[in-house]
């Protein structure tokens, strides 16, 4: 029988799926393992137990200065900066990819412009930034919107220039103006490609957040990393990207389960 | 002309001797000065040195922690006349030229060094390759890293030397059995200056402003001297180690707990004779900037009212009235 | 004077002709059948009978009135695909056809509730009521046609254009497709233009039908030339004319006295 | 007449396409004036004057003491990292997303791994990368391919998987095996795909390449706007974050262009 | 002994049935339509043919041999759509259905060049050598379709099946795509089963019509019972049988004896 029509039973598919994981636990166990042998104070791959232990204590112990516990503080820092970086990207880019893709005037003006603006650099816009912006939290949700904007602009412009044109002549016969075709033809068939569209900038709004961090703040995750990359902490360097990559697969789950069930017409079909 | 204002920012960045500005922050020894002259001072903690020494040349605050050769370089050289309000130490060691293995420092001909280039390391290395009659064209190269990752770097096998400053040297001294010290800055003393530098014109403008930062230092200076373990423990930890590793890192700094001595570095005769070394490391390295013909570009003035460089762009000024006034108890 | 009115309609795009001197007179009422080779110039044509499109040359006038710049509710359409809006349920799409006119494209209170009610009223008549809070891709293309018609009817069009309304449907659909029309219309009256492939399709329902096709043809340059009505076939009373002309009887003949 | 039925003419939309261009530009050298009228040696917002001489000392002028054009020689670096780490993840990414949208079992046990490796921000993982792979070329490359190939690789299995069923019957009932289905029926198919997809993924490429070349380098455009940072030094940032614009802007061109002509098929039915 | 062999053939998808209790009889060269409601199984039957899926209990086997496993070069098929591939020219696309067989999916040398001959036969036969350097996705509905069958017959196969082939074709193209199918069957006296919608269709172009219909019904379960051959007609001759019991000539007689 061919390898494409053999199929792992429904046991099997679990213990495949599960073990990636286990290989890589296992390897990095042993790694550390040798390397603790060769050097017990080896701080680049400790133990699992010490990451155990270090992963417990950033969950549940309060810092002694603050009483707060660092980590909770740095999550809550961190989400706040992102959500409203990716919220602000997603009404601007909402914006301008609805008028960009309805308004063949604003389309002559504006998409060769945001076509050049996502090919800028944003990181190498770090520096002019803080000048700009400040070191507060403006600057780094501005580095984010910068970041992801132009991006999500081009695309739902694209989305909307997709919606078969008969749809756009039919509402005209319905006597729409362009106001009403905007809001109630464009609008809500392209928010389900908005939130996927947010599912798919969230990896670089995380890295710009991240990098935006480390160069100037004293809260959130991406400054807590980089601080204890000083002293090569990777007991809590690693427990905090697994704990940024679960975040990460919790918020996209999250908005995936939300577009099932805003937009049931796109399911309808199937 | 700046105005006469009520509210002041400071930017300080994590280094050994400048641990004490988050103290005073914490503590509300700030407060309690700026309080006593009828203003507020905020200080502000920047994870990025270059990005606080920036924010403060774009003039988002009123003064910086910065180093003598930064503040020539990057505010003065910007334009923005700028005043040493406080000399708070030199680096006595704190800085330093590692090579893996055993050598001295002519080993390094022919070896990458692994440093944050136009950086005080960067240097650092410069006089000390002065002093064996190298220069950096004997070098494999420098290779710029960031000091955050000097330490994972130095772990690499590719990194033969490194040149970087504590927390950092003693880190990588103490978990490297095989780390050689072959230079640091002990061997050039009051060259590697540790400054509270504030916009000159603000401080002419408001000149309580000085008097309750300078008091408000000095104040924590003596908790220091007399070994205040509240006050080194809550320093230790913000910079990230404990009271022990903290202790050994201030041994390699020369504070100026002392007003007194603060001053008389400030009226060093050598200071001049470094800050003309400094400028022309800068100029050499093409940092002063497009508009720079020559390594005197740049007017230094002194608390005796000597210049060095251009007498008619002076945008760098050493000034001990403060400091003197702490010394005289007159805040 | 006739309800729509053609005159000297050309169009170009770019230096190919495709549509050259139509000419077309057309009652009120009347359905229009227009079939002609792929890619003559039907579509085109039922283009700038909406509006979509302005002809090179020439005017297209319904009932006397200023030729249109844009769609508008004068005309109503239904093309092959993509009629109604796939995020409405199927009442609202037909709500969709009494609210988009206004201000916010939505209605509130009184009108909202009356606009419901009408919209319940159509799918009883279509017989989509048993799926009224159903997304139209849950449809069979066959209901996602009539839908479109009733959808495009809801508004009240002075002329409805139907652009190969069935060409996606299968056969037996399509017969029950031409029955739903033809009992539409009948009730309303409609004036309609409907493009087809199928000639069978089209004099069954049309009463006249339009043939579009190259008058002229340069064989170096197939794009010189454009397509016109070449043939305009009666086709009331399967396709047979005079037959209304019975012999006049005698109260006729005393009338016209 | 409604707005989304006006059209420009053809010189209104030059026009129009230009304006974005041109308001930034007088809008910056207004910015520039005031700040240089209050301080004539700020360096925030250099005069246009000083970026163009900037701009071309830096693209003739070699370097005094290596005689090199010191602009070209980090162009030269960087598109080197740059093209290298690409290619690696094209390949992988092609090679694990064919295997992944084939093969039920691959599927089984990757598509959950690669779909957590998507969300692990790569950023966080550098000061691991330095230690495991070096300072040298092989971490900067290294970084760009663990930051690009998770998300190219779960596409790349969609698309695989987005190939109609009928294709792969009818390619089995001519007596394909799944060698052949592979490489003559998926691969054909998927690398527009694949072309499209390095397009999209170029962005984030460029931004793992500057943050790789901010932390440890001696040459390469990332290198250099991080390093002129320290003298605030903005005539020669702006310069290089407007080369970096031009030369993603070429790349991409250039890859359109090339998946328009390597895949006729693509366009035949327009 | 039959040709196609389907024995008590079940199908169930988790709990729902679809199929049940199928058993039927192909003789080699028969022409087989199958028709029945949307949704009744009637592809599924097909995949189970094509060996794409494995029935929950039965057999297919054909000539005898053992059920398969996965589909193979002994079962031919087109689909409605995406049958032919997009990426190959038209030319490629029958070369592929003799090359895809080899080791690596490629004819080199003689063989490559054999194949393209081949090919190109097959080209002029379906009319389509003249496009023969084009990609499918610039071919029309039909042409594509004749492409699609081509390719399957190129492979040779024991069985062709086809699922709604001409299912997206216009009425006109349906009726060239007739003609063409019988023509090549008439040559190649191939065994074919066909999926349909269109009742007229089964009925002209096959020899047998099956029709797939729910014996049972549970109102409470639509789901519980599966479907399964409710009639098959004998199609040929118009439909009416016995045509060919025509009186036994003197000859037949005295061969008998
Ligand atoms: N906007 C346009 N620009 C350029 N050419 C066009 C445009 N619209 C249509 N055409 C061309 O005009 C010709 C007529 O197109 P049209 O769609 O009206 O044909 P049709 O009769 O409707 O064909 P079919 O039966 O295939 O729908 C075609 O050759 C087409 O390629
Ligand atoms: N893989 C599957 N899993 C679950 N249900 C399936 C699957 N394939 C088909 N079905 C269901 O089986 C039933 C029969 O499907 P099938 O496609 O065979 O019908 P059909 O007779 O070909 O219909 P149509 O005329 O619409 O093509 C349908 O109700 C369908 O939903
Ligand atoms: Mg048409
Ligand atoms: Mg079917």
């Amino acid at each position: 029988m061919r390898l494409i029509n053999k199929t792992p039973a429904r046991a099997g598919a679990v213990f495949l799926a599960a073990l990636p994981f286990i290989v890589i636990a296992i390897a990095y166990a042993i790694g550390s393992d040798i390397r603790l042998s060769a050097n017990p104070q080896d701080k680049l791959l400790p133990a699992p137990s010490t990451i155990w232990d270090t992963a417990v204590r950033l969950f549940t112990e309060p810092d002694k200065r603050t009483r707060d516990i660092l980590l909770w503080k740095d999550t809550w820092a961190s989400l706040i900066r992102l959500g409203v970086g990716v919220a602000v990207s997603a009404v601007i880019s909402l914006t301008l990819g609805m008028v960009i893709g309805l308004l063949p005037y604003a389309r002559a003006g504006l998409s060769g412009f945001v076509a050049v603006l996502s090919m800028v650099p944003p990181l190498a816009l770090l520096p002019i930034l803080f000048i700009v912006f400040g070191l507060g939290e403006l600057s780094k949700i501005v580095l984010i919107v910068i970041g992801i904007t132009p991006f999500m602009t081009r695309d739902l412009a694209q989305r909307v220039l997709d919606i078969p044109r008969e749809q756009i002549v039919k509402a005209q016969t319905l006597g729409a103006s362009s106001g009403v075709i905007a809001l109630r033809v464009a609008l809500p068939q392209i928010l389900p490609r908005l939130i996927s569209n947010i599912r798919l900038s969230l990896g670089s709004a995380w890295l710009f957040l991240i990098a935006a961090e480390a160069v100037a703040s004293n809260v959130g995750l991406g400054y807590r990393i980089f601080l204890v990359r000083r002293y090569l902490a990777m007991d809590v360097i690693l427990t905090y990207v697994m704990w940024i990559t679960l975040l990460a697969f919790v918020i996209d789950w999250a908005l995936r389960r939300l577009s099932r069930r805003a937009f049931p017409w796109m399911e309808a079909g199937l | 002309m700046a105005q006469e204002k009520t509210d002041f920012k400071l930017a300080w960045s994590i280094y050994v001797g400048w641990m004490p500005w988050g103290y005073l922050e914490d503590s509300g020894i700030m407060d309690k000065w700026a309080d006593k002259y009828g203003i507020t001072v905020d200080i502000v903690q920047i994870n990025d040195y270059v990005e606080s020494i920036n924010q403060y040349t774009a003039g988002e605050f009123d003064g910086v922690s910065a180093t003598n050769m930064d503040t020539l370089s990057i505010p003065s050289g910007g334009g923005v006349d700028t005043t040493a309000l406080i000399i708070g130490d030199y680096s006595n060691g704190n800085d330093a030229v590692i090579l893996k293995g055993e050598g001295t420092l002519a080993d390094l001909a022919g070896k990458p060094v692994n440093l944050v280039e136009l950086s005080v390391s960067h240097y650092l290395l410069a006089r000390g390759l002065d002093t064996v009659g190298l220069s950096e064209a004997d070098l494999d190269g420098v290779i710029n890293t960031s000091d955050a990752d000097m330490i994972a770097a130095y772990a690499t096998d590719d990194v033969e030397a490194v040149v970087t400053w504590n927390p950092l040297v003693s880190e990588i001294m103490g978990s490297n059995p095989d780390a050689t010290n072959v230079f640091d800055s002990s061997q050039i003393p009051g060259e590697i200056l540790d400054l509270m530098v504030v916009n000159t014109e603000t401080l002419a403008a408001n000149p309580d402003f000085g008097k309750a930062v300078v008091g408000a230092w000095y104040e924590v200076m003596s908790l220091m001297a007399a070994g205040d373990p509240e006050a080194l423990t809550a320093m230790a930890t913000a910079s990230g180690t404990d009271l022990a590793g903290y202790q050994a890192q201030l041994g390699a700094t020369e504070m100026f707990f002392d007003p007194a001595a603060a001053v008389a570095q400030a009226t060093s005769p050598d200071l001049p004779a470094t800050m003309v070394s400094v400028a022309e490391f800068l100029f050499d390295k093409g940092i002063l900037g497009e508009g720079a013909p020559s390594a005197d570009y740049v007017g230094v003035a002194y608390p005796d009212g000597s210049t060095t460089g251009d007498a008619g762009n002076v945008k760098f000024r050493y000034d001990a009235t403060y400091m003197q006034m702490a010394a005289d108890g007159a805040l | 004077m006739s309800f729509v009115q053609v005159r000297d309609l050309w169009q170009a795009y770019g230096d190919r002709s495709i549509l050259e001197r139509v000419n077309v007179d057309v009652a009120e009422g009347e359905f229009i059948s227009i079939v002609g080779a792929s890619g003559c110039g039907k579509s085109t044509f039922l283009r700038m009978l909406l509006a979509e499109e302005r002809p090179t040359r020439g005017s297209i006038r319904i009932d006397g009135g200023e030729p249109a710049l844009e769609p508008n509710r004068e005309r109503g359409v239904v093309f092959q695909k993509y009629s109604v809006f796939p995020h409405l349920t199927v009442r609202d799409n037909l709500i969709a056809g009494q609210s988009f006119g206004t201000r916010w494209g939505a209605l509130f209170g009184g009108a909202k509730a009356a606009a419901r009610a009408n919209a319940d009223d159509m799918l009883a008549k279509i017989g989509l009521n048993h799926v009224a809070d159903q997304y139209p891709a849950s449809l069979s293309g066959g209901m996602q046609q009539r839908l479109a018609i009733a959808q495009a009817l809801i508004a009240k069009p002075r002329v409805l254009l139907l652009d190969e309304p069935f060409g996606a449907l299968d056969p037996g659909t399509r017969v029950q497709m031409h029955e739903f029309l033809q009992a539409l219309r009948d009730e309303t009256g409609m004036t309609v233009f409907m493009v087809t492939h199928d000639l069978e399709e089209g004099f069954k329902l049309g009463d006249r039908v339009l043939v579009f096709d190259k008058p002229r043809w340069d064989p170096h340059d197939p794009g010189a030339y454009g397509a016109t009505i070449t043939y305009d076939f009666d086709a009331r009373d399967g396709g047979i004319p005079f037959q209304h002309l019975n012999p006049p009887t005698t109260k006729d003949i005393t009338d016209a006295l």
